[in-house]
């Protein structure tokens, strides 16, 4: 039973860093119709920053803060500087100038604070004794704080795009920024507002999972969790946030039982096999678990 | 294929719903060959809603629809040409990067039969297959007045240009029925007479029928053989254009005082 | 089943008798002597390359102040490959052709792959290579290749030593492994060592998830633990290991782990006691204060501005330099003289102590066995001091 | 001085040059119509007027000039825009729709009251009140789009071909709306409206458009009257 | 480009009445002056080729990583390109077909050209296989299936060891790729035969998509880029579209595996068959231009020589940047591609008009470009 418990924690913590990181997707997708393939290294970028923050005597949730605040500044300024100008004309320009900043943000952070592997120190209690012992198994102070700022942070944005003006027009621009325009709907201060909450929630993920993560903090650290994330977003249905959170989770727990369980493809295979899984899903919810179906009328 | 049986449209008992909305509600509706049908009826009626049916875009509840004795409903979409039904789009539903005439042309696609392989390797069959298409395409876009904008692309054509676009796409599968959905949408008073003439001149020629859905009486009462009156996803009343014109309850639900 | 030979390999002594141009094989090096790096000089890991190359440049400017090689300069020429092997592969061609550098040096085994072909045609040597491939220890059919880091299996013979010494009636044992190519090496390579011991695999567990990995591997009750691992796994498989509560009584890392600055210490005590196999000595270790080659080489360093000079890979690019240098300066003294035949001829028999290495550990090539090195000694991680402290004397498997 | 004043209005698509020198103007409380041939540049007119392209010429609104402004500026300004094709968010619900219609009003008491009213004005609406937009028929979305480019209560609504799709029995009430509008909040209006009969009838006064020129202005009493004009200009 | 600047005010004004200057050049369509521009073309393509083939042997190497890139981005754009499914899995294809090609000569000792039909006709399948929840999945939601193919494929690599050499990677020895006899070269030059060879496979394959995209099939996968439920309506069978355009798409960039796994000599799973390896491929070809023929040249000329000289202008970290600011310019620059910009620019130095009496004798106009610029 503990090992069993073990593995739901495994898999529900690494699922909670897929998910937070999905969140942000969401978030840009949903307020400005666009994947953000740059967000994990955006993300890194501002973690770098934090950690060099805390290496200066800043504590740790000062420099989360301030980490939390360049990466507004920074996703607004991308979006107005970088992304906007191209956006019109073509999705997939979009998608270069992402491929670009992915380069760019990932070199920048390894000119400024070098390659090497760095340890960031955690917002929640990480030492080998903060624990709460469940059935026999250890649940991680730390982990569990991930898992509580994920479940305020869903509600956040729920709330965000379902109760507020902010996150109707927010939708509206997504949905048909021309239209937007021509119901006085500021477009281009929504965008950049997009993708700067996107830089918070980005920043957050990076702070929180720095130190959760097998690579630490490194250049290498957010590709893969950046792919898992899209993979999660995509799968709860790109538009919804409680879908990117369900979706992180289901790949974390694929991932740990399948490792845990599956003794055939036990070893190297266990990503392949939680995509497979749901690919399998998406056959049958071809617009993900929470999406919105696509209806469409001619 | 002269043994076939005449091309008749048949609608029976079609229903379908989405959600709480009952878009059609046991629908029944023939479409003589060569007959030119009026399909009128309020916004949300269903009209369109009967041509996803038909097109194979949605999928009924219950009913059934069969043409020229073919089960439609078990009928891939792609297969529906085929069997000669071609439809024009309420909201435009045109290939905006391609060209005028490669929209047209792609309206002629089951019609090209042209291998894979030979494609491939460029053969100068298929070339003279391709070539024998566009030129009908060409005269298509002609008799439309559209052989100006051929090769310009249809995304930032005018509204009006591109509803005859949407027609010539249609013509070029060769239907014996055509689908039109509100074709004279965007078009000038003098554009919408020659639209009448021209489905008239089709059904002449080729023997083409019609299921025309259109808000604009002149058109509708002026052409149509039979004209259908549909409200809330029922039919309402039938006969000929005068007749249902003066239908009591058409008058209250879709013409208004204005009639 | 191949009949044919790579050039150069007459009855295992290299000769420039089959290069595509053998006077440029044996002509005399005058002026400078370029050494080539294709090297990942951007990505992840820039800063493992950078500081090796930065190793080795300081090595070479001390030599260059001491006049060179008999007057003849050395320098480096690095071209990034992002560790990309088909880069690596334009790289040395370029390197070769257009820089014309005498003796070239690659970062990691998928480059070594890319290269070693074009290299061994065109009779540059390929010396001291930063990979582990058993096929390029073959003097016979890859003349011009050395490789420099110690084989997976050989790590992994002195490991099974030290375990049959400690657990004479056997022993379970949990390895968690790698997914890329390093870290199958090291497994297999402990697999091969294990085989006709009494020693048993229980379980093994992908290092893809470290948490996910320590508790199958838990759960399976060995009380020793292998990392079959990369460098960055030692802290990440230390910290799951101590969040696990698991106590494993032997806990070994693989040789690329003994950074203790950035590897052991931010683990705390779970790093305890964890045994890790050492060639090199480590200048900020406190034993080796008095040592007379880490006081120079510490001077040189801080003479020659090396960015971190305590960096494990820095020791190692400076120890190449010097494994470099003797090897130019022997030629320079053979009758082939310092051309890149001279050089490779010498690389292929050469035996050296660098200062750097550990007292008793040697790099030794002959015409038969290409090992390098073949010699390690076994250290402990101390939490409490925050140093590595020796368990035992050099253990050597060459010669068996 | 008019409400809307234009001149030398001149605007296109990349290097293509649709409107060559436009001068318009529309008092306040106005009923004006533009009417035009497929093409003739109607739509390119409005999307200029509203900051959807870039234009060269003079725009002003009650003598303040609108050329550097951005189309939610000109929004706020007080000009609405019923685009042709609808350009309704298909994805919000028509309840949403509304609201976004609404976004530079900060009275929200008002505004509920409004969105009643449309509601009210086009049942169908608040049928479909949860519903996505996209799922409307043609017809339905066309009433939506005027409702929310009413929502922003503007002094001059451009309505691009506000017929389309619509039942001859809406049409006739889409137009009685649209004329309460003007008389009860005194809001201008310029049409385009190829259902040139209907259109003459609301107007009071008419330009006619030919290949991105004014060929023809006047009231709407002599265009309705003259048929050598109406055979001549509108195929009638 | 439409742009519709809906906030940023003052919206830049047309250019005054500038009518774009008149062609320098114009030709009647059919005319023999016509006719002499269009043979120029790919004459002036193989004095390219064959102009190439003199340079340094690294140069001619560099050329060949060229070509093979040009092959691997040409797959992706029947997919991406014309077809309009981003797929992020072709990485997989790409070593689906080097591995083939790997495997066969080092264990089966086959004859390497003989592998390369081998290579395509396996991509083609996996590429058919692909395709298939295309059917039912549509848009981004799409590109997640890719991406598992793409996550799997060096993963399985690993997994069969014994096939493929797992993590250690696969060696094919360069005496295996000797270049036949006949060719009177000897070993020495087996960059040269490469080169041609991967010369002569690029034009082929240009050939045959031309061909391709002036078909049916052709037409009905960019009316299924364009808009699929009316594609259905005009009969054009959704599911075959998209399952010939993946399998076709994948043979294509197999082909390019296996003629790369010749040119590199040394597979490794992490090493060239990643997801970054599918980035590298839509980068180039975005930047080349999508749904255009040449674009995937430029775009692989691109992809090659941008890092290269990124590197060798400055080193390190800085080059990643510098290499991403370029990117971005490009695509300010060039929104459409390079190929895309450059066939532009060639339409307006040089008009092509149809003959007076305007037969529609060939409907497909005359620059590739034009029927297929990205919405
Ligand atoms: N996918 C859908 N989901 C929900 N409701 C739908 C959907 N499609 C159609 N409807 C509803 O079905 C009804 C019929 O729509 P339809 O488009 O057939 O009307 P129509 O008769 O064509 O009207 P119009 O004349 O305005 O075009 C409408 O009320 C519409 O809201
Ligand atoms: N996005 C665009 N890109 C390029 N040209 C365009 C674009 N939109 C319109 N045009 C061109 O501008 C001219 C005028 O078009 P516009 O849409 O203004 O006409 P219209 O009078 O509204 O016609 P309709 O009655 O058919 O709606 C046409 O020649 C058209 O081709
Ligand atoms: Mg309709
Ligand atoms: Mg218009």
């Amino acid at each position: 039973m503990d090992i069993f418990l073990e593995r739901l924690f495994d898999g529900i913590t690494n699922g909670t860093v897929y998910a937070i990181m999905a969140l942000a997707l969401v978030v840009v997708f949903r307020g400005t119709g666009t994947i953000n393939f740059a967000q994990g290294e955006m993300a890194l970028f501002t973690t770098y920053i934090a950690w060099a923050l805390t290496t200066q005597g800043i504590p740790v949730w000062s420099a989360a803060l301030i980490a939390c605040a360049i990466g507004f500044v920074l996703g607004a300024a991308v979006e107005r500087t970088l992304i906007r100008p191209v956006r019109r004309r073509n999705d997939m320009a979009t998608l270069i100038v992402a491929l670009g900043l992915f380069t760019g943000f990932n070199a920048l952070a390894g000119l400024l604070f070098d390659a090497e592997t760095k340890t960031m120190p955690g917002l929640f209690p990480g030492g080998q004794d903060d624990y709460l012992a469940v059935g026999g198994a250890r649940l991680y102070f730390d982990a569990l704080g991930v898992w509580l700022v994920v479940a305020v942070l869903i509600g956040l944005v729920f709330a965000l795009f379902n109760r507020t003006r902010l996150g109707l027009h927010m939708r509206a621009v997504a949905d048909n920024p021309e239209s937007a325009a021509l119901a006085g709907v500021p477009t281009g201060r929504i965008l950049m507002l997009g993708w700067g909450l996107a830089g918070i929630i980005g920043s957050l993920a990076g702070v929180l999972i720095a130190p959760l993560s097998a690579q630490q903090l490194s250049l290498t650290t957010m590709f893969p969790i950046l792919i898992y994330a899209s993979a999660a977003a995509l799968f709860g249905g790109l538009d919804s946030p409680v879908g990117a959170v369900v979706g992180g989770l289901a790949i974390g727990l694929l991932e740990a039982m399948i490792t845990g369980y599956v003794d055939v493809i036990g070893g190297t295979l266990q990503q392949t096999a939680a995509l497979v899984v749901i690919v399998l899903i998406l056959l049958f919810r071809p617009t993900g678990l929470f999406g919105t179906r696509q209806m469409e009328r001619l | 294929m002269s043994h076939d049986p005449p091309p008749e449209l048949r609608v029976g008992d079609l229903t379908l719903s989405f959600g709480g909305v009952t878009a059609l509600d046991r629908v029944s509706l023939t479409v003589a060959p060569g007959e030119i049908r009026g399909l009128i009826g309020p916004n949300g009626a269903g009209k369109t809603t009967l041509f996803n049916c038909v097109t194979r875009l949605y999928r009924p509840d219950s009913g059934t629809i069969t043409f020229a004795g073919h089960d439609l409903l078990r009928t891939r979409p792609d297969r529906i040409i085929r069997l000669g039904i071609a439809r024009t789009f309420q909201n435009l539903a045109l290939f905006p990067s391609l060209s005028v005439l490669d929209n047209t042309l792609l309206g002629a696609h089951s019609r090209d039969s042209s291998g894979f392989t030979a494609s491939l390797l460029g053969l100068p069959g298929t070339r003279r297959a391709h070539r024998a298409l566009a030129a009908e395409a060409m005269d298509i876009l002609d008799d439309l007045g559209l052989a100006d904008v051929a090769h310009q692309e249809a995304a930032g054509l005018p509204f009006g240009t591109l509803k005859r676009v949407e027609l010539a796409r249609a013509l070029a599968g060769r239907p014996r029925l055509l689908l039109l959905d509100e074709p004279a949408g965007g078009l000038t008073h003098a554009e919408v007479d020659e639209l009448g003439e021209l489905i008239l001149r089709l059904r002449a020629e080729r023997g083409l029928g019609a299921l025309l859905v259109e808000h604009h009486m002149g058109l509708v009462m002026g052409i149509s053989d039979r004209v259908v009156a549909m409200e809330s996803g029922r039919d309402i009343a039938e006969g000929a254009p005068e007749d249902v014109r003066g239908d009591e309850r058409v008058l209250a639900a879709y013409l208004g005082r204005t009639a | 089943a191949e009949e044919e030979t790579a050039p150069g390999a007459a009855g295992g002594l290299v000769t420039a008798d089959d290069c595509l141009d053998p006077d440029a094989a044996t002509a005399a090096i005058t002026g400078t002597l370029k050494v080539g790096w294709s090297a990942p000089l951007s990505g992840p890991l820039a800063v493992a390359a950078g500081a090796v190359i930065d190793g080795m440049k300081a090595r070479f400017a001390v030599a260059n102040d001491a006049g060179g090689i008999g007057g003849v300069k050395l320098e480096v020429v690095a071209k990034d490959d992002a560790f990309n092997p088909e880069r690596a592969k334009a790289n040395v061609n370029e390197l070769i052709q257009k820089d014309g550098v005498h003796v070239l040096e690659v970062f990691g085994s998928g480059q070594l792959n890319a290269a070693a072909d074009d290299q061994n045609e065109a009779c540059v040597p390929l010396l001291f290579a930063q990979a582990a491939v058993p096929e390029y220890r073959d003097a016979v059919n890859f003349p011009w290749t050395t490789e420099y880091l110690p084989s997976s299996e050989a790590e992994m013979a002195v490991v099974v030593e030290q375990l049959k010494k400690k657990y004479p009636n056997g022993v379970k044992v949990a390895l968690a492994s790698n997914q890329t190519e390093s870290g199958q090496s090291y497994a297999n390579g402990f697999k091969k060592a294990i085989e006709g011991t009494n020693i048993t695999i229980a379980a093994e567990a992908p290092l893809t998830d470290p948490n996910a990995a320590v508790t199958t591997l838990k759960e399976s009750g060995a009380p020793v633990l292998i990392d079959a691992g990369v460098t960055t796994d030692c802290l990440s498989l230390s910290q799951a290991v101590g969040r696990s509560g698991w106590k494993p009584e032997t806990f070994v890392q693989p040789a690329n782990c003994v950074d203790g600055k950035s590897l052991y210490e931010p683990a705390g005590a779970a790093a305890d006691g964890q045994q890790v196999m050492v060639w090199l000595k480590d200048p900020a270790n406190p034993i080796y204060a008095d040592d007379a080659g880490v006081k120079q080489y510490l001077a040189d360093a801080e003479k020659h501005g090396v960015k971190a000079p305590l960096n494990n890979y820095t020791v190692n690019g400076w120890a190449i330099g010097d494994l470099m240098v003797d090897a130019f300066t022997k030629a320079a003294a053979s009758d082939d003289g310092l051309s890149r035949l001279g050089i490779i001829k010498v690389a292929r028999t050469q035996t050296y102590s660098p200062p750097m290495f550990i007292d008793g550990i040697e790099w030794k090539m002959t015409p038969e066995t290409s090992l390098g090195i073949g010699a390690f000694r076994p250290f402990t991680w101390n939490a409490a001091k925050k140093s590595f402290e020796p368990a035992g004397d050099v253990i050597s498997i060459a010669g068996n | 001085m008019s409400l809307l004043n234009v001149t030398g209005l001149c605007a296109g698509y990349g290097p293509a040059r649709v409107l060559h020198g436009l001068d318009l103007t529309v008092e306040a409380g106005e009923i004006v119509v533009i009417l035009g041939a497929n093409g003739a540049g109607k739509t390119t007119t409005m999307r200029a007027l509203s900051g959807l392209i870039p234009h060269t010429g003079a725009i002003t609104l009650d003598g303040r000039p609108l050329d550097a402004l951005s189309a939610p500026q000109i929004v706020a300004a007080g000009i609405s825009l019923v685009p042709q094709g609808r350009g309704t968010f298909s994805h919000l619900s028509v309840l949403d729709n509304l609201r976004v219609g609404a976004a530079l009003r900060k009275d929200t008491a008002a505004i509920a009251a409004d969105i009643d009213k449309w509601c009210a004005i086009f049942p169908i609406l608040a049928k479909r009140a949860g519903q996505e937009a996209g799922t409307l028929s043609g017809g339905e979305q066309q009433m939506l789009a005027v409702a929310r480019a009413l929502m922003s209560r503007p002094r001059l609504l451009l309505c691009d071909e506000p017929s389309l799709g619509l039942a001859p029995k809406i049409v006739g009430e889409l137009f009685d709306v649209l004329a309460d509008v003007n008389r009860e909040q005194g809001t201008a209006l310029l049409l385009v409206e190829q259902n040139a009969d209907l259109a003459l009838r609301l107007a009071s006064r008419v330009y006619l458009l030919e290949v991105g020129r004014v060929i023809a202005e006047g009231d709407a009493e002599r265009f309705r009257g003259d048929e050598s004009i109406r055979r001549a200009y509108l195929g009638l | 480009m439409t742009t519709t600047s809906t906030e940023h005010a003052p919206p830049p004004a047309p250019a005054p009445a500038k009518r774009p200057r008149g062609p320098l050049l114009t030709l009647v369509r059919g005319s023999a002056e016509h006719r002499a521009a269009i043979a120029a073309g790919p004459l002036l393509a193989l004095a390219a080729l064959y102009l190439g083939s003199g340079l340094e042997p690294f140069r001619v190497g560099q050329l060949t990583s060229v070509l093979i890139f040009a092959i691997a981005i040409s797959g992706l754009n029947l997919v991406t390109g014309y077809t309009g499914l981003l797929s992020i899995g072709h990485s997989a294809f790409f070593g689906l077909g080097a591995y083939t090609t790997g495997v066969m000569i080092v264990s089966y000792q086959v004859e390497p050209l003989l592998t390369l039909p081998v290579a395509a006709v396996l991509c083609f399948a996996l590429g058919f296989v692909v395709g298939l929840p295309a059917l039912r999945i549509r848009g981004l939601y799409l590109a997640l299936v890719t991406l598992a193919v793409g996550v799997a494929f060096p993963e399985l690599v690993k997994r069969f060891t014994d096939l493929t050499g797992g993590a250690a990677g696969l060696v094919i020895r360069s005496r295996q790729l000797a270049p036949p006899e006949w060719t009177g070269l000897g070993a020495g030059q087996r960059y040269l035969w490469l080169y041609w060879v991967c010369a002569v496979v690029l034009i082929t394959v240009i050939i045959l998509i031309r061909n391709l995209t002036r078909s049916r099939l052709g037409k009905a996968m960019l009316a299924v880029r364009d808009n699929e439920l009316s594609a259905a309506s005009s009969g054009v069978h959704i599911a075959s579209v998209k399952t010939l355009a993946f399998g076709l798409s994948g043979a294509v960039t197999g082909l390019a595996g296996g003629l790369f796994a010749m040119y590199v000599g040394a597979l490794s799973p992490d090493g060239s068959f990643t997801l970054l390896k599918s980035i590298e491929l839509i980068t180039g070809l975005f930047l080349g231009g999508a749904a255009t023929l040449y674009g995937p040249i430029a775009g692989a000329l691109a992809v090659v020589f941008l890092p290269y000289y990124t590197a060798d202008l400055v080193s390190g970290h800085v080059s990643g940047i510098l290499f991403g600011a370029v990117l971005i310019a490009i695509v300010f620059l060039m929104p459409e591609g390079i190929a895309g910009r450059f066939g532009a620019v060639a339409r307006r130095l040089v008009r092509i008009e149809p003959p007076p009496e305007d037969l529609p004798s060939d409907p497909t106009p005359a620059s590739p470009e034009r029927e297929t610029t990205q919405k």
